[in-house]
């Protein structure tokens, strides 16, 4: 049966089987140590194109819109592409997190806590363009259903609506699923905190978690049930993204296949952005036998199954555009493809279908610089991908006379770059004083941390009764 | 409780199987009331202790229920009910649009019920004063090692023989467990009254902040709600004009169509020799003229125009309209009272519009002919 | 725990005799049936059994998905039950005969074969390069060819495996998933277009291929639980098939089953939300005449139904509950075709008639009668699937 | 106001005094009148009411003619356009033509006619030298580029702009443009086509020919609101010959199947009517528009942004060879729809539906999420990207229609119906306790309209002009398939018959 060894995957998820205390060990100790000048390097790096960003969005929030290049007939431009671009980001870490532990796939035990803290960030970072959005920001609060002395209601029709409720409610269960996760490494934090100011915040922040075996038990009930319901959350968050752009009835936005199509979008283009992040953390953090390659590869696997499907997505959205018939629908994907924004269409196709079919090769899957190179492609090809679906559907929709083209000011770069400075400073800030690994899970999946005895022999038990203590 | 009396034991293992054996010895010796502690979950312990599943998951259901319904219904309330607006000619309770909104309130409230159940209902957590945390081997048992904890409230325990029950099991030490008095921050219950208040005082700060924020900060410019207007409203001055008034009058010598200039201000016999009444005799136009004299003549001249007005004290007495003078004057005569004023009467141009005075000349001579009928008015 | 394979017996296991004789029943009753049903409305005939066509063609590839699902991720929970997914994959040979009657009907089914229809009509004119007699045929054939293509190569090389024992048999079935599974997309994405989509030759919609696929996955899962349940409270299955592998399959159906209801979801939210006429007249036809009780109907028995029935976690272990929860979704997956097809097909008249009847059981025949014929032959595991082992220590 | 006198004021003023002239206009002109009109004129009513009568009216009837009428004689026309019409020599003829925005410049200071699009080119904030595709591309130029235009000595430096149906070798500018002192809108604004003149000119001082054109490399902006002139065969314009249209008129291409009708709207459902054939593109209802609305002017640099904020605005289109095409214009303002779909998107409803069919927008509760007007199959929204008001100086605020609020920058806007004559009307009528009259109400643009080619009223009155006008078999829904069921009924283009013989 040694042959058959191969096809069950035998490799094991941690390298070099290292104790409990080691994995702690290697866990928290980055936390305990100054940063070295890479890690101020690029703080300030990111910390100043988030300055600069978040500058620039108050000027604009000043000023008005119109220091964007948004225009009469393209209304939504890059704050929109930004927002739907950051929102699929956040979407990985949900996916792997829950999804991934409903189908018991261990493999995910090292990544997900990361995956989760750049969900929330991503979140974050994508929440802001909503509002900066406006025309009159200050009146943001005006799309919450907040009981007012004026009688008003919001329009429960709206999408964008959905969108409010979908958007905090990920916000929210991300942000407890992740925390939940992180309560017993902080107990463990807590006992090896190096200062007595780390020591009361990990105290406070750890609930006084002890690790009694009944507090493990609604522990683990509560994270199953997170999960399960994350799972149906996530699909539905970036859903409710695409029918922002598919109830309208612009042809290019009002298409059926949106809502799975950008889930799957969503999905690869988070897988992207964590592989890229976590290829640097790990060899910052010399991480590579907790995250190893077998997790990369998995990963790659699903970048490449998820790339296959926008592929087809792709495909079956231009064929049913020509197979409508009706010229405006053939008209605007012809236009998307051959017209003067082909090149964005050409290089959402080049980053997002072709390139990642390299991932068919195990080689590709398994070296770390190919695999580098493709997530960052992907995530660029993401981006595009938002791109043409906004801009080259607006630019040209029914009536020829309104047509006309998009122009992106320095104003709208600037805020873009913002946008990737505040995700990066918040990773880095992550990185610095949180566990980027979930020891406990790790620990938890370790052969040695198991029971030897077989379950059948310990059904029907006594019942203990609870200790206070 | 005092402070020297021990709350509990913990005993600490090395593996989990060792563990296990623990339990085993202690079930053995009659201990009921034990738990395990772990770095992380153990698969199987629930069994190996006799728990069941845990019942989070009733929580979980019927908070997503209740988010399930507020949601529904409160779509339902505002969209068709409260605030019932025809919205690109869709029904006011479009149930498919709804739909979204209600599953993320399901999610969102069963999954803030299975988090907070978990921590405060089920585990009552915070336990900043566990009597654990004291142990000298809680940093153990939250990196790498087991621990069996004895509670002294079991009848088995005590503090003196309990440890000796673990002798010849792999065990790496034993520590009694004594309660301190907790810090009053760090308190057992999350109800405690410092937690409270700083609750209280976070609310406050931030309902006020943001009171202050959509209350005075959206009103600065140029975060304005429309209320400066660039244009010159109505009745208000302008800076335009020397005369600072914003409505300008017409420019003198002007003609508006409709309004031919009214000659007989100094000559009103010419009016009664000149004009004649353009308005029809209508019942409406009776009506009319009937409303307008109740407004503006009877005060002084009465119901009857004759003169026994409400106004009589306070002004000097108007004639009667029935004189033989009045009712031999021509309707333009009348009408020259009514434009430029006569005697004590002042003008009512700029009150009662032209048609509207003939009107009242119509309904004046209606009461003149009513008060002194003849034969053949009857007829 | 190698002493399980003991157990396990080597030779195909006999089914119930009572299950041959409903088979019988069954086909001989609907043949009885059909006669009258196809003289008295050969339109609606035709209809139904381009549903019956339809309905055997996704049971089958469904059941083909799953044995391809399980070489793609390496599953080695589903390995007990992978040969009755793949004896049921047997329905695509079978759906080839049953497709004669509508390619001799395409006349009568579909407006776009007449040409002086197509000639007046400009958006008709417009789809005539894709939608004409020859391509149709073309992809028909296309379709079949990468079906039954795959049908061997998965089935055969796993049956071949059970004599030889060949470990590099499951190796190229590993190999062959991913591909597998691209055409699969694909080819039942144009089957859609094709069959279902083209019968309301304006009507369009970007994710009705991603619908039938889902559709195709849940019926699929839906069968296989069925028979595995059934097997199991037979005792024809290994001991050491537990409650625990049926879990994984229930949670399974339970996901596909919702994957399914929102995919329906956004296709009516989206066509509903636009109100253009071209997309809600599909809408339209299938809320006048008492189809929209069937649209409702649809909604209960497609996703309120299983999702409450297998929501809870002792559901989906309780084999009586898995038994009649996925053959009522196999019935609801009929009447999703049935709803899919009928409206477009008789467009004025309402739904369930006499006529109709004949189909479900023809169905039930063909699938048992299917079922029964594959597994007289081969064993009822694949007993020599190198991961059997591990597939039966399956613990959750 | 700023103390300003009447220029007539003025030169009595500046004439040398003679004794009984009066040295106020005003009495100047009566006294002119009561010598010279009403002596000939026998009456029997004292001057005063004469001269306030006439004033009334507008006219007198006179008894003995004041002018001779002439009787024209059409052979001297010919004789006089005759020597014009021989073969210009080689090389390229110039024309130049008074703008039909700022005309001869007297109006270049006016933002609201410098932001109308040029009827045929739909160029705003400037002018070029208009020439045919084949002459461009004999030039090697495109549009944009700068040509230098060369009549004897005098030269001229002015950005090409090409236009399909311009006849070849001839390039035609608009005056007006250019001016160096109009005030803080108008100066040099566009090139200034009268430094080519002559003070004597040989044919005429608005025809030049054997003009030099070379192209300089430099290039200047041409700013169009409209770029591309094709309906791409969208069903946009219907239009036919009188012939065909007589043979067989066009039937409304019913969409499959109609959206089940939730609301009816009682009491009115206002609705308008445009007919093409009748619409010559001048462009006056916008301008009526802009001045009913407190629209506000934003700038050459915001137009060429594609940022106009006109509410009513014409397209133009063309069909045919690019040589000889023929042109549409279509006024497009909101459609106010039934089934609006910029509606059922705005989260706040800050744009909804009147129990009287129009399509409302609030505007103080817009928040600006441009969602809207993305929506809008017809792209009639207007976005305040900028607070376009607040450069206005005082007293400027005057130009500003009391009625109607001035929008801050941040909000969503669009035509209305001109809902404050809705609503004035509405007022009149109840006082005077009846329904409004059909015809009462006159949106801006209609009332413009020189053509009459656009009609409002109610829709739920049989009776009305406009009802009958939906049901005249030219009418037709822009873009009707998308069954959104505007309340603007458009009326075939009818083409002239004895054109079309000639095309």
């Amino acid at each position: 049966m040694n042959k058959a060894a191969d096809i069950l995957e035998a490799t094991p998820m941690v390298l070099g089987s290292p104790s409990l205390a080691q994995i702690d060990q290697e866990v928290a100790v980055p936390m305990g140590r100054i940063p070295g000048p890479t890690w101020w390097a690029a703080f300030a790096l990111s910390g100043l194109s988030m300055l600069m960003g978040l500058s620039l969005m108050g000027y604009t929030a000043y000023r008005g819109i119109g220091l964007w290049g948004n225009n009469s007939p393209v209304f939504w431009a890059f704050p929109i592409v930004n927002f739907v671009f950051w929102i699929g980001i956040g979407h990985a870490g949900t996916l792997i997190s829950a999804i991934l532990f409903l189908f018991r796939q261990r493999w995910r035990n090292a990544i997900a806590r990361f995956a989760e803290a750049m969900t929330i960030f991503a979140v974050m970072t994508a929440a802001t363009f909503p509002v900066m959005h406006m025309g009159r920001p200050w009146l943001a609060h005006w799309v919450f259903p907040i009981p007012n002395d004026m009688r008003l209601w919001v329009n429960f029709r709206s999408p964008l609506v959905w969108d409010l409720f979908a958007i905090s409610t990920y916000f929210t269960v991300s942000l407890m699923f992740w925390y939940i996760g992180l309560i017993p490494d902080l107990a463990a934090m807590r006992e090896r905190a190096p200062t007595n100011a780390h020591r009361i915040i990990y105290s406070i922040l750890s609930w006084g978690w002890t690790g009694l075996n009944r507090h493990w038990r609604h522990y683990e009930r509560a994270y199953l049930i997170l999960a399960g319901l994350s799972t149906p959350l996530v699909v539905s968050v970036h859903t409710i993204v695409s029918f922002d752009f598919a109830t309208s009835v612009i042809p290019g936005w009002h298409a059926t296949i949106l809502p799975p199509y950008f889930v799957a979008g969503a999905v690869f283009s988070g897988f992207a952005m964590v592989l890229t992040v976590l290829i640097v953390v790990r060899k910052a953090f010399h991480m590579e036998h907790l995250i190893t390659l077998r997790h990369l590869e998995n990963m790659n696997k699903v970048v490449l199954a998820t790339s296959l499907i926008v592929g087809y997505a792709y495909c079956v959205e231009l064929f049913t555009a020509w197979y409508s018939g009706e010229s405006i629908e053939r008209f605007t994907f012809l236009n998307r493809v051959t017209g003067p924004y082909w090149w964005a269409f050409a290089l959402m196709v080049l980053c997002n279908v072709l390139v990642p079919q390299v991932h068919w090769f195990r080689k590709a899957r398994t070296s770390i610089l190919p695999m580098f190179v493709v997530s960052i492609l992907v995530n660029v090809g993401m981006w595009f991908e938002r791109f043409v679906i906004v801009v080259t559907s607006l630019h040209r929709d029914f009536l020829p006379s309104s047509w006309g083209m998009y122009k992106p000011t320095l104003v709208d770069f600037g805020i873009l770059l913002g946008s990737f400075g505040l995700f990066f400073t918040l990773v880095l800030v992550f990185v610095r004083f949180l566990p980027a690994i979930s020891m406990t899970e790790v620990k938890a999946s370790m052969p040695q941390a198991q029971l030897s005895v077989h379950p059948e022999e310990i059904i029907g038990q006594p019942e203990m009764e609870e200790v206070s203590v | 409780m005092s402070e020297k009396e021990p709350v509990g034991a913990v005993v600490l293992f090395k593996t989990p199987d060792d563990l296990v054996a623990g339990i085993r010895r202690a079930q053995d010796r009659g201990f009921t009331r034990l738990d395990s502690v772990s770095p992380y979950p153990i698969h199987k312990m629930d069994e190996v202790l006799g728990k069941g599943p845990s019942r989070l998951g009733y929580v979980a259901a019927i908070a997503g229920l209740a988010g399930t319904t507020l949601a529904k219904t409160a779509q339902w309330w505002v969209s068709a009910v409260d605030y019932p607006l025809n919205i690109g000619g869709n029904p006011l309770f479009s149930y498919p649009a709804f739909i979204p909104v209600t599953f993320e309130l399901m999610v969102l409230f069963s999954s803030l019920a299975t988090v907070i159940g978990m921590l405060v209902v089920f585990n009552r957590l915070p336990q900043y004063g566990s009597s654990l945390l004291k142990s000298k081997f809680i940093r153990d048992l939250t990196c790498d090692k087991y621990g069996l904890v004895l509670d002294a409230a079991d009848p088995k325990f005590s503090p003196d023989t309990t440890r000796a029950i673990f002798d010849g099991l792999e065990t790496l030490g034993f520590d009694l467990l004594y309660r301190e008095r907790p810090s009053p921050f760090f308190s057992q219950r999350i109800l405690s009254v410092p937690f409270l208040v700083l609750l209280a005082g976070v609310a406050l700060l931030c309902s006020s902040a943001t009171r202050l924020v959509f209350r005075y900060g959206g009103a600065v410019p140029p975060f304005n709600f429309m209320k400066a207007q660039e244009k010159l409203n109505p009745q208000h001055e302008s800076n335009a004009f020397p005369d600072k008034t914003g409505m300008r009058p017409a420019v003198p010598g002007t003609v508006a169509r409709g309004l031919l200039p009214y000659p007989y201000a100094s000559d009103a016999e010419a009016a009664g020799r000149d004009l004649v009444n353009p308005a029809p005799v209508t019942t409406s136009s009776l009506v009319r003229g009937r409303d307008r004299y109740a407004i503006f003549c009877q005060p002084c001249h009465g119901r009857e125009a004759d003169a026994r007005g409400t106004l009589t004290a306070a002004f000097p007495k108007p004639p009667t309209l029935h004189s033989s003078k009045a009712r031999g004057w021509m309707d333009g005569r009348i009408y020259a009272v009514l434009t430029s004023g006569q005697n004590a009467m002042p003008s009512y141009a700029s009150q009662i519009n032209r048609e509207d005075r003939w009107l009242i000349i119509h309904y004046l001579r209606a009461l003149q002919r009513a008060h002194n009928a003849e034969e053949r008015d009857l007829k | 725990m190698i002493t399980e394979n003991n157990k396990i017996r080597q030779d195909p296991t006999p089914m119930p005799r009572a299950l041959t004789r409903a088979a019988l029943g069954a086909a001989i009753l609907a043949s009885l049936l059909m006669a009258p049903a196809a003289l008295s409305n050969w339109d609606r005939f035709l209809g139904n059994w381009l549903v019956l066509f339809v309905f055997v063609v996704t049971l089958g590839l469904g059941a083909l998905f799953l044995v391809a699902l399980e070489f793609l991720v390496n599953a080695t929970w589903s390995v007990p039950f992978r040969r009755i997914s793949e004896n049921l994959a047997g329905l695509i040979l079978i759906s080839l005969p049953l497709a004669i009657p509508i390619l001799m009907g395409l006349h009568t089914l579909y407006e776009w074969t007449h040409s002086e229809a197509v000639s007046v009509d400009s958006i008709l004119r417009a789809k005539a390069p894709y939608l004409n007699l020859r391509f149709f045929l073309i992809r028909f054939a296309l379709f079949y060819l990468v079906w039954i293509g795959a049908y061997f190569l998965f089935v055969g090389g796993s049956r071949r495996q059970d004599s030889t024992g060949d470990v590099g048999l499951t190796k190229r079935a590993m190999k062959l998933a991913p591909p597998f599974m691209i055409l699969l997309a694909f080819t039942l994405t144009f089957a859609a277009f094709d069959w279902i989509m083209s019968l309301a030759p304006y009507w369009y919609s970007s994710i009705f291929g991603i619908y039938l696929l889902t559709g195709a996955m849940v019926a699929g899962t839906a069968i296989i639980t069925f028979a595995g349940a059934s097997l199991k409270l037979k005792n024809l299955l290994p001991e050491a098939v537990r409650s625990d592998h049926f879990y994984n399959l229930g949670a399974l159906l339970f996901a596909l089953n919702t994957l399914w209801a929102y995919i329906a979801f956004a296709q009516y939210l989206l066509i509903w939300y636009g109100g253009i006429p071209v997309e809600t007249h599909w809408f339209d036809l299938r809320s006048q005449r008492g189809w929209e009780w069937v649209s409702v109907l649809l909604v209960l028995a497609h996703f309120l139904v299983p999702f409450l029935a297998l929501l809870s976690r002792s559901a989906k272990t309780d084999l009586r509950r898995l038994r009649w929860v996925s053959a009522w979704i196999l019935g609801a997956h009929g009447l999703d075709l049935y709803w899919l097809i009928m409206p477009s097909v008789r467009v004025n008249e309402g739904p369930f008639g006499w006529q109709d009847l004949c189909f479900p059981i023809a169905a039930i025949a063909l699938a048992l009668s299917v079922w029964l014929w594959q597994s007289a032959r081969f064993p009822v595991i694949a007993i020599r699937d190198p991961r059997l082992q591990a597939g039966l220590q399956f613990h959750l | 106001m700023f103390s300003a006198r009447q220029c007539e004021d003025s030169l009595l003023r500046w004439l040398p005094p003679t004794p009984g002239r009066p040295g106020d206009y005003h009495e100047y002109l009566k006294s002119r009148w009561r010598n010279e009109v009403y002596t000939r004129r026998p009456t029997e009513i004292d001057f005063e009411r004469f001269w306030n009568i006439s004033l009334h009216e507008g006219f007198i009837t006179a008894t003995t003619g004041f002018l001779q009428p002439q009787d024209l004689r059409p052979e001297a026309v010919l004789e006089a356009i005759g020597e014009y019409a021989r073969p210009s020599p080689s090389g390229i003829d110039l024309v130049l033509t008074p703008s039909p925005r700022v005309f001869d410049g007297r109006f270049a200071n006016n933002g609201w006619l410098q932001e109308l699009p040029h009827p045929v080119t739909t160029q705003v904030w400037g002018n070029g030298a208009l020439m045919s595709r084949a002459t461009a591309q004999r030039l090697q130029c495109r549009e944009g580029d700068v040509v230098r235009l060369t009549v004897e000595r005098r030269s001229l430096k002015i950005p090409a702009l090409i236009e399909p149906g311009m006849a070849d070798d001839l390039i035609s500018i608009d005056l007006g443009y250019g001016r160096r002192i109009a005030g803080s809108i108008g100066s040099s604004v566009g090139v200034d086509a009268g430094t080519l003149r002559k003070n004597v000119a040989d044919l005429s001082p608005w025809f030049y020919t054997g003009v030099g054109v070379e192209t300089t490399g430099e290039s200047s902006r041409i700013i169009r609101v409209q770029t591309h002139f094709s309906i791409e065969g969208r069903p946009i314009i219907k239009e036919a010959s009188a012939s065909a249209f007589r043979s067989h008129p066009l039937a409304e291409s019913e969409a499959e199947s109609r959206p089940h009708v939730l609301w009816s709207y009682r009491g009115y459902h206002w609705a308008m009517v445009v007919d093409l054939t009748a619409c010559t593109g001048c462009g006056a209802c916008s301008l009526a528009c802009t001045a009913e609305n407190n629209i506000p002017v934003v700038g050459p640099e915001q137009v060429s942004r594609k940022r106009e904020m006109h509410w009513m605005r014409i397209d133009r289109y063309y069909s045919g060879s690019p040589d000889n095409p023929s042109a549409v214009y279509q006024p497009i303002l909101c459609q106010h729809c039934d089934a609006a779909p910029c509606e059922k998107v705005c989260p706040v409803a800050a744009t909804v539906r009147s129990p009287e069919g129009l399509n409302e927008m609030v505007y103080n509760r817009c928040v600006g999420t441009r969602y809207c007007a993305n929506n809008c199959p017809y792209k009639v929204r207007r976005f305040n990207f900028f607070n376009y008001h607040k450069q206005l100086v005082s007293p400027a605020e005057l130009v500003y229609n009391p009625e109607v609020t001035v929008r801050n920058r941040g909000i969503m806007e669009k035509c209305t119906f001109c809902v404050q004559r809705i609503t004035a009307a509405k007022h009149r009528a109840k006082i005077e306790g009846r329904k409004i009259r059909d015809g009462e109400i006159q949106t801006a643009c209609q009332q413009a309209c020189p053509a009459e080619a656009i009609v409002f009223g109610d829709l739920n009155d049989p009776q009305s002009r406009v009802s009958q006008l939906t049901k005249e078999t030219r009418a037709y829904h822009v873009l009707d398939d998308l069954g959104v069921r505007p309340s603007v009924t458009y009326l075939a283009k009818i083409r002239n018959p004895r054109l079309d013989t000639v095309a």
